[in-house]
């Protein structure tokens, strides 16, 4: 119950104590050559399958942008230059770990298998967007910076506490480091041994502030010292590094319930969201440096290189994406055209409340005949629903 | 409430709160207590005394002190499938952790067209009247009540502390469940073992009457009580219990009855629920008002250090004060 | 408000703001702005652009991305003696430094018998109809309302947000400044350069009338002119800019004149301002009423993203309608 | 204005890095006499000084205690046991700088020269016992745990700003390391180069929760790291030790602008506020072996050694301590049987509100005749007071 008082003694003579962030690892090198000595953490076939993983989020990415532009989609934050910080640590992971996304994981949540049409369709404001398949352990977008944090530990902790083998794997950005909520999440991981990978994309921007001004420490990496977890870096624009570093790190996690902040190195190479003009904040030289480290064109180097790719199969597979694109974009503008505001009422509570289902008829009553849902032309006609607000659903447990 | 059970024990409400916590995770593996201080020391106020003898340190659970930590791996935990009580020591330090709060407990389940729901509990004791530090008196029920999604919770003595805790410990969101600490030992009842819950959203007549309507919540039932005591005239008094949902039957139902209101409450009056409740009232019963209605509340000034303590918050001769006006007004 | 000055500019809310922070900032070596991007980027809505050139990277501080953090500092930098205005990015983060409003920013002043006090501002975009991310349109004001201690301001137009800044920047208490960003670029207006402050705690007549009472703020203010102007009816329009202190002699002389009131808010109806509206009409201008009062408001749900974004806030229609309908009561 | 890409290269192949705490700091050893070669950071006669600041708090400690317990003041924290850290740290800084104490600091306060008057007002629940003198640099008790950390960093940057000398000294506990804010506030303190000096009494207790549930970190000096700060650990039941090495501390801050974290390692000895019970969580053995590391006797036993102090002069100093109180009581006392409630609505905000002023005539009329302060006995007559509410104070800029 109490901390022995022999505990304490040792405690107030403390002989000082060194910590470690060990080098930054690589194996892939920005040239698309491997590290001297260094190989990579899978076969071929499943390089081949993670690049087309990032291809397809990069394509993806570039048409969404343009979508936005058009005014099709609302405001998202694109994950271009940081495919293999995403791809390589959630294909480290297993289905059955939790993934917890903030909210530049589009190229995550798609490998994870959310269809491009959720996707699009959260981008057009639809909460249907985050509705992922029974079962999946997926958390939805989280845009308050950091705050998903402390779910990924509730979540591993809950997994301990049922004799699930599963572990989290939890995402953010440098910026997000200063954030309180953050270190008490990695504070609880370690209290409570949950076991947890916390994976920070250090993409050296959050918006317009760099990565110096964000914080005085030398790496992100450390800041994993302060809690008693391990603290590590990675090239987080080598696909096979980062696969290898979160891998260990999550096995770790599994086996001893000690937690790691993986810090990946990275660099966010577009618009920080739709709403955001990087030219006022930092050069082109910088841009064209780390275009000159990108992490798809380094797996394709090193692909074609060993003949596992072409251009040929490039063209072929962006093709393929395009098309399933084109096809999911149109079943998302016909689920707009028929979207019902009044699901935003439906799912607001369970406990049964009067006074909202009289606002929710009220509503219905207001929107007669108007177009009240952003981009869809048809205007609503009253459906005489009487669905009732808050039913109770059946709790789970 | 209906006992389904025989035995019965006169308890305090902190009593009867370790009681339903108890029975709840007797009945339920999925629930865990977690907080600062609730193991070992049984909480700050002893709600969760016994606890973790009972239960274990696996469903027992001290924390570091961090109320985000707490309400943000709370959240994870209920997404997870356990069903978590998280306690905040007081309701003043949920501040610290409103960021979990709104823009999380309040909002999963619309985010995900209800795949991912948030069904737990946050108990914390709250208002003032035990003389204590600074920031740990606050009323602060409106702004959660003002928050979507959230249930909010506030009984009134133990009977109604057990039933609600149990029916939050069932409820399908996220309860806010606040405990009036000034009356946590200041009154007993008969608690049932294994009694059923009270339904959430309904609102109780704690005594009948026909000339005034008296809205209160929590400590100020029994302060409402008093006030109604003193006066010869036949006070109806409303004890909400839930403020999220509001009984707005009950509340309008009462007005168009006696045709006249008093809400009291110790939060500051400017922003308090009791606008909330005439709003109520002027949609449902508005001209059934036979007079200007009045509300006796904490002053728009901090809550003060505990000497002036008893000038802040509402008293029986400012209730029955307001309640006179009210009945002589026309 | 009266201009001190002859030179005018027809300028959006965004520029008035801009103007307002230059001239106080060259008029006031102390005042120092402060928040997550505000300095190289101008802020995300430009809000701060220029001031960074002009002023420099001691009065012009990009800040690491923590809330309580910078609110925290704020109030450490107002207590040492700076003005700060911090940024908080949009106001549904504020939840994240909540910690720091409610129990400090609120109250040093009473904590020390007004020796030590935090004289700050605290600017944040607020409410919706942007077409924003989740958590960017929310409108909070009633919680802060509901926090003694606080001054809460919310212009309605270039020429109030300019007026109402420059007061801000010279209030000797925190004021929470919540700028509407859906017509932060909507509208153009006249305004002076170095003009005066507009008077904190003084609400406007947007449109004098004589039927009904329109109470609105921020953005509500425009959307209640459009409604009324489809109405053949006349409409006073009162936009309250301070919502604390509110003004409450102009709303109980409004309804005194009018006897019937409509209350615009975006934020959710339950525990909104609208019930605080309705409560100081009730206890000074409660025999004047001829009508049962509405509210227009949001939805007592979440936001919602984007796609029914518009099917939540309350829009031209919906205000007309209760206006006709407080006309048409009895 | 950014980063330039070279940094950014350099980034990306960081080649590890090592962190140290340093071995805990010890001067003047349990047993009352000095380390090997260690000598006390200042001379006898300064010595003696600080000794009787201890005692005094000590004193002052056990009546204020006693007065709870018979219903004369409210709850309080008290210092019991942490004398020689807060004494030790708060004379190792200037009337200059910035005192930002938690709750539990009464000690220092005394130090600063609260009166006993104030201190006891404030445990009666008057804000009165809250206002420092004009220009005192002192902070009244923080009771949200944490929060105050960040004010200490505005003010440090203030006074920078300003050119002024000064730095802040601010105080909280183990426990206050898990909340966020802590980290926000060194994040910010390191990012903006503001002079600080954390002074973290670890106590080994947060109410019932003892260190090692708190966090899984070896140290809490070891938290600096994460923002890129000096992080050190001390005896905090070592006055020399401590005030030496908060010394340093303040003086790097004070020439370099870069903050320390320090971790005095000491002991709560008393209970954790009046209204705790440390028997539930705590054994008589724990307390017994810090007992026998008192930092009062730990002193006295030196100095007596040294023939500085005797028991005479203890018992002199008591019996002048005790009237110094007596004195204080009885003026508080007499202080609250006059206390005006209407205070509240002076001081709450300066802009005028006149239906606060309503309110404030509302509360004049309620309290006439009454009792409305605790523990007064007379009723309060109205004074029929016109005071205006929200009066405009005088801004200071
Ligand atoms: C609590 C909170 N504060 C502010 C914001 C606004 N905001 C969104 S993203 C962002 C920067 C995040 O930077 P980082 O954590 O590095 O992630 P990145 O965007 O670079 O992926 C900010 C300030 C927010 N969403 N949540
Ligand atoms: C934000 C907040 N949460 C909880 C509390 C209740 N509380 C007061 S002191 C305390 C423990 C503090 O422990 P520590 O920081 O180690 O300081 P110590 O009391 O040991 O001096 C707690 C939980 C509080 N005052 N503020
Ligand atoms: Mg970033
Ligand atoms: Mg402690």
């Amino acid at each position: 119950m109490s901390t022995s008082s022999d505990t304490h003694a040792a405690r107030a003579c403390d002989p000082g104590l060194s910590f470690e962030v060990p080098p930054c690892v690589r194996i892939l090198r920005a040239d698309g050559t491997l590290e001297p000595g260094a190989e990579p953490p899978f076969d071929d076939a499943r390089a081949v399958e993670l690049y087309r993983h990032m291809l397809r989020a990069r394509i993806f990415d570039a048409r969404l942008l343009k979508l936005q532009r058009q005014g099709r989609v609302g405001t998202f934050a694109p994950g271009f230059g940081q495919e293999a910080a995403q791809i390589g640590s959630i294909s480290a992971v297993e289905k059955h770990d939790w993934f917890v996304p903030s909210f530049r994981e589009i190229p995550a949540a798609l490998y994870r298998g959310a269809p491009f049409r959720s996707v699009i369709l959260y981008c057009m404001g639809f909460e249907e967007g985050s509705v992922a398949p029974p079962g999946a352990r997926d958390l939805p977008v989280s845009i308050p910076v950091g705050g998903q944090s402390a779910h990924a530990v509730g979540l591993a902790w809950a997994m301990r506490l049922q004799g699930d083998p599963g572990i989290a794997l939890v995402y953010f950005g440098d910026g997000a480091t200063s954030e309180g909520i953050v270190h008490e999440s990695m504070n609880f991981a370690g209290a409570l041994r949950a076991p947890v990978v916390f994976f920070c994309q250090n993409n050296q921007w959050a918006i317009s502030t760099p990565r110096r001004v964000q914080t005085a420490s030398e790496t992100i990496a450390q800041k994993a010292i302060a809690h008693g977890l391990r603290g590590v870096q990675v090239d987080g624009n080598d696909l096979f590094a980062v696969h290898a570093v979160v891998r260990e790190a999550a096995s770790i996690a599994r086996e001893t319930g000690m937690s790691t902040l993986v810090e990946a190195i990275t660099f966010r190479r577009g618009v920080h969201t739709t709403a955001d003009d990087p030219r006022v904040y930092r050069t082109e030289d910088e841009e064209r440096a780390w275009e000159r480290r990108d992490p798809v064109d380094r797996v394709r180097t090193w692909l074609t290189a060993r003949g596992l790719w072409s251009d040929a199969d490039e063209a072929a597979y962006t093709e393929a994406v395009e098309a399933e694109i084109a096809a999911d974009l149109r079943d998302a503008e016909a689920f707009r055209e028929e979207a019902d505001p009044m699901v935003m009422f439906d799912h607001a509570i369970a406990t049964p409340d009067p006074y909202l289902a009289r606002q929710r008829a009220e509503a219905e009553e207001a929107f007669d005949g108007r177009v009240v849902i952003a981009g869809a032309t048809k205007p609503r006609t009253r459906k005489g629903s009487d669905a009732v607000v808050g039913e109770l659903e059946i709790a789970e447990d | 409430m209906t006992a389904t059970a025989t035995e019965t024990r006169r308890l305090t409400m902190v009593e009867a709160l370790n009681q339903a916590l108890h029975e709840e995770m007797a009945a339920n593996p999925r629930v865990l207590v977690m907080g600062e201080d609730v193991g070992v020391d049984g909480g700050v106020f002893r709600v969760t005394k016994g606890l973790l003898d009972a239960f274990g340190p696996q469903r027992v659970v001290d924390t570091p002190l961090s109320e985000a930590g707490i309400l943000g791996t709370a959240i994870g935990l209920a997404l997870g499938g356990m069903r978590p009580v998280a306690e905040i020591q007081f309701s003043g330090f949920l501040n610290f952790a409103f960021e979990q709060i709104q823009p999380h407990c309040s909002r999963f389940r619309q985010r995900t067209c209800g795949r991912l729901t948030v069904p737990m509990v946050v108990r914390s004791p709250s208002g003032g009247g035990i003389r204590a530090l600074e920031h740990h008196s606050e009323s602060e029920e409106a702004m959660y009540v003002h928050t979507p999604g959230l249930v909010v919770l506030m009984p009134s003595g133990p009977l109604t502390a057990y039933g609600l805790l149990k029916a939050a410990l069932r409820a399908p969101d996220t309860v806010m469940f606040f405990e009036p600490k000034s009356i946590y030992r200041a009154i007993k009842e008969d608690v049932p073992a294994d009694g059923a819950p009270l339904e959430i959203g309904k609102a109780r007549i704690d005594r009948e009457g026909s000339d005034v309507t008296v809205v209160a919540w929590g400590a100020m039932v029994r302060r409402a009580r008093e006030a109604a005591d003193t006066l010869d005239a036949s006070v109806e008094i409303l004890d909400l219990l839930s403020l999220a949902p509001l009984d707005h039957e009950a509340i309008v139902a009462s007005v168009q009855k006696t045709g006249r209101l008093v809400v009291v409450h110790e939060a500051p009056r400017t922003g308090g629920l009791a606008g909330e409740i005439y709003a109520r009232v002027c949609e449902d019963a508005f001209y059934h008002l036979r007079a200007r209605p009045e509300r006796v509340t904490g002053w728009d000034v901090p809550f003060p250090l505990l000497g002036r303590e008893m000038a802040y918050l509402p008293d029986k001769e400012r209730i029955a004060a307001a309640i006179a006006r009210v009945l002589a007004d026309r």
